[in-house]
């Protein structure tokens, strides 16, 4: 077997529905693994107290909304290059989940904020990225709002997706240097005093978690999208018809 | 057919989710006329946007002279015009000022002389030095036109070139387009009117599934 | 373990706003956006099915 | 090449020439923005130094989005703007020579209005000189950039607003070099090195952002 079978949308889509529950499943006890060790196995931090175990959360949260970012310029690009009619709906699957974590990195980083050092919202260069990446995911949701046509919309979100992609390195640059110049020692979010093992253990086990349940999430908006564009295909007409 | 420079291999065009026509084949060669016809709606605007290349099809290619015409998009550029729905005349300029731009964006040099006497022959001489806001939809039509004629290019690809033309007009733009084919250009045309066209080779392309009544 | 009853747990040494707020808003946010995942798919079908009757006619 | 893009160049600017007062709208947001700051924050001089070389930077950005969203607009309407597609030179050249056109007629203006806001906002002549030298280095980014979201957003309704949404994100770095090179002079730390990476982020969106432009045209077109 070829690997492009995999690409087309018919098989995919199968392929798709066998996949979900494995990945929405393993999400789900990897998140239950993650929890135990955030809150029995790690110790209590003798300078943050139990305030940091909001790092459980926080940091894979925004692992996860610069990684979906990437890889939603990584289809774009797939798609812009090859022309390749999934890999468009891929990134567009993925962009309200990605979404969704830089607003919870955001809030999460707001809470610890506030215990930590009195203020809910620092102009810390991390948070401070993160507010601009939340912004850019709005745009590109946006754009694809606006625009009715499909292959437009497609192409169009993508493009945009890269050169935000391009563009976030540098923002990232450049918001960490306006911090160093305007706070002198920066106070960073995720700074932790002294990472234990258990504790890097719990960020990892929480992050694959997050990109397990990324990952579920996204076939199910794919399976969505590709019904509703092939729905004039054969297959998809059975697929409707069946189930009734 | 060796002496087809423009055709159309498997072309399949889909507008949103509707497949609006596929497996289209044709060729043209020097001295021919395609006449597109097809009710409204039924993709004619979209098949001379293909053609352009303005708009990438759905399966199937686009070739001139052989050679698809995305792999020599710019070579087919320089042989090829489109008059579309809109015209491309700036409302702010003048129709000389219009053609001396149309002339300076294809690479060519604006020789006014010519310029001012293809205006004069598509009946635009009262009104050289007027911005093109005040002119009538028919005299911008002709402003157009007049970049057509002044392009020089070997394939025509004109969409309604007739609307808001009066009579006197329609009879010119016969004249122009018999004229430009015996000249061995060639002419991709969509029309609602009638053409008296004697003495052309005309193809005739049915797009869409409504026919309508013989129009030529 | 950490802890030595559970009110001293969901107290988080005076942090329980704090973490708490954390972890239930993320909950709730995977939660609405599940929600939100299976209505738009119900939608989504019983859109097409009824679009497809449609063109049948 | 060049000629084609001295073509694109003299048409923009011969139309512009032609209709003064759209652009004027953008140098009187510009003037307009900045001169309501100090009516919302107190007329204290030296507040006034110490937030300016911003909100001269800020207003900037915003004056330069109200005359990008007509950038490709007026011609997309007319037609022109197929004709120009469809011309033998590529595409990339056109955006440019369309973005370049903006920087004239929005970029030069603002350069010269910019010192005298600078002087009502308290600045010292060291400060509105670094001032003018980061405006001319980041006015051409956001034409650059501004020419990504026009394209993008082309024909759509409510296009205007959705440009702003679009590419304010992107204007981040730009800002943040551009009035930190003004704040560094004022504070003692020099501007040397926030106008270096202004300059190489100009250099960035040069090579960048016509290609993406121009790929994002062609998609508006279809």
């Amino acid at each position: 077997m070829k690997l492009y079978t995999f690409a087309s949308p018919a098989t995919f889509y199968h392929l798709a529905g066998k996949l979900i529950p494995w990945f929405a499943w393993s999400a789900g006890l990897l998140t239950l693994w993650g929890l135990y060790i955030s809150f029995f196995l790690a110790p209590t931090d003798f300078q943050q107290s139990e305030a940091y175990r909001i790092i459980f959360i926080h940091v894979p949260a925004a692992w996860m909304s610069m990684f979906i970012y990437l890889v939603m310029a990584f289809w774009g690009a797939i798609g812009l290059a090859f022309n390749t009619r999934l890999s468009f709906m891929m990134a567009r699957a993925l962009a309200p989940t990605g979404a969704m974590f830089t607003f919870v990195a955001l809030w999460t980083g707001a809470l610890w904020g506030k215990p930590m050092w009195g203020a809910w919202w620092v102009w810390d260069a991390r948070l401070t990225s993160e507010l601009i990446l939340l912004f850019l995911y709005v745009g590109i949701i946006a754009l694809w709002a606006a625009i009715d046509d499909v292959k437009r919309g497609d192409r169009a979100g993508s493009l945009l997706t890269l050169i935000g992609a391009i563009n976030v390195p540098i923002i990232y640059f450049s918001v960490i240097w306006w911090n160093t110049l305007h706070q002198g020692a920066s106070i960073s979010v995720t700074k932790a005093p002294s990472m234990a093992a258990i504790m890097l253990q719990g960020m990892l086990v929480m992050a694959v978690a997050a990109w397990f349940y990324t990952i579920a999430v996204a076939l199910v908006r794919v399976r969505r999208i590709i019904l509703e564009r092939e729905r004039h295909t054969e297959w998809a007409k059975a697929i409707l018809e069946g189930d009734q | 057919m060796p002496d087809a420079l423009l055709s159309v291999h498997d072309l399949a065009c889909a507008r949103g989710e509707r497949l609006l026509f596929k497996d289209m084949n044709f060729s043209l060669a020097a001295g021919e006329l395609l006449l597109v016809q097809g009710g409204n709606g039924q993709g004619k605007t979209s098949l001379l946007r293909l053609l352009t290349g303005l708009a990438r099809p759905e399966a199937g290619e686009v070739r001139w002279r052989g050679e698809a015409i995305r792999d020599v998009n710019e070579r087919y550029h320089e042989e090829m015009c489109y008059l579309g729905h809109a015209n491309g005349v700036k409302d702010d300029l003048d129709p000389l000022e219009n053609l001396r731009f149309a002339d300076g964006l294809h690479g060519r040099a604006f020789d006014a002389a010519r310029a001012v006497a293809t205006l004069r022959r598509l009946g635009l001489s009262r009104c050289l030095d007027l911005p093109c806001r005040v002119l009538s939809f028919g005299q911008r039509r002709r402003v157009a036109l007049a970049a057509l004629l002044l392009a020089g290019s070997t394939l025509w690809i004109l969409d309604e070139p007739l609307t808001g033309l009066d009579v006197h007009a329609v009879a010119l733009m016969e004249g122009l387009i018999r004229d430009h084919l015996q000249a061995g250009g060639m002419v991709v045309a969509t029309t609602h009117q009638a053409l008296n066209l004697e003495g052309v080779k005309v193809q005739r392309l049915l797009v869409g599934s409504v026919a309508i009544p013989e129009l030529v | 373990m950490e802890w030595a009853s559970w009110s001293e747990f969901w107290d988080m040494a005076g942090y329980g706003l704090y973490v708490w707020g954390s972890f239930g808003v993320t909950a709730l946010c995977v939660l609405i956006e599940v929600i939100l995942l299976k209505r738009a798919g119900t939608d989504t079908l019983r859109r097409l099915k009824r679009m497809q009757q449609w063109e049948e006619q | 090449m060049h000629r084609f893009l001295l073509a694109v160049l003299r048409r923009d600017l011969t139309l512009a020439a032609r209709r003064r007062g759209d652009w004027m709208i953008a140098q009187f947001f510009f003037v307009m923005v900045a001169s309501l700051f100090p009516l919302g924050v107190g007329p204290e001089p030296d507040m006034l130094a110490r937030i300016g070389p911003g909100v001269l930077w800020v207003a900037a950005t915003l004056a330069s989005l109200l005359s990008l969203s007509r950038l490709f607009a007026d011609d997309h309407q007319d037609g022109s703007l197929e004709h120009m597609v469809l011309s033998p030179e590529p595409t990339v050249l056109l955006v440019l020579g369309k973005s370049i056109a903006h920087w004239l007629i929005y970029g030069i203006p603002v350069l010269l209005i910019a010192p005298v806001l600078g002087i009502q906002f308290n600045l010292s002549w060291d400060a509105i000189l670094v001032l003018e030298l980061s405006l001319l280095l980041g006015t051409p980014i956001l034409s650059l950039l501004g020419g990504v979201g026009a394209a993008l957003t082309l024909g759509l309704r409510g296009g205007g607003v959705l440009l702003t949404l679009l590419i304010l994100p992107l204007y981040v770095p730009a800002l943040i070099f551009g009035a930190g090179a003004v704040d560094g002079v004022m504070t003692g730390t020099g501007a040397e090195a926030h106008l270096s990476l202004l300059g190489a982020f100009m250099v960035l969106s040069l090579m960048i952002s016509p290609w993406i432009a121009a790929a994002a045209l062609r998609v508006s077109l279809e």
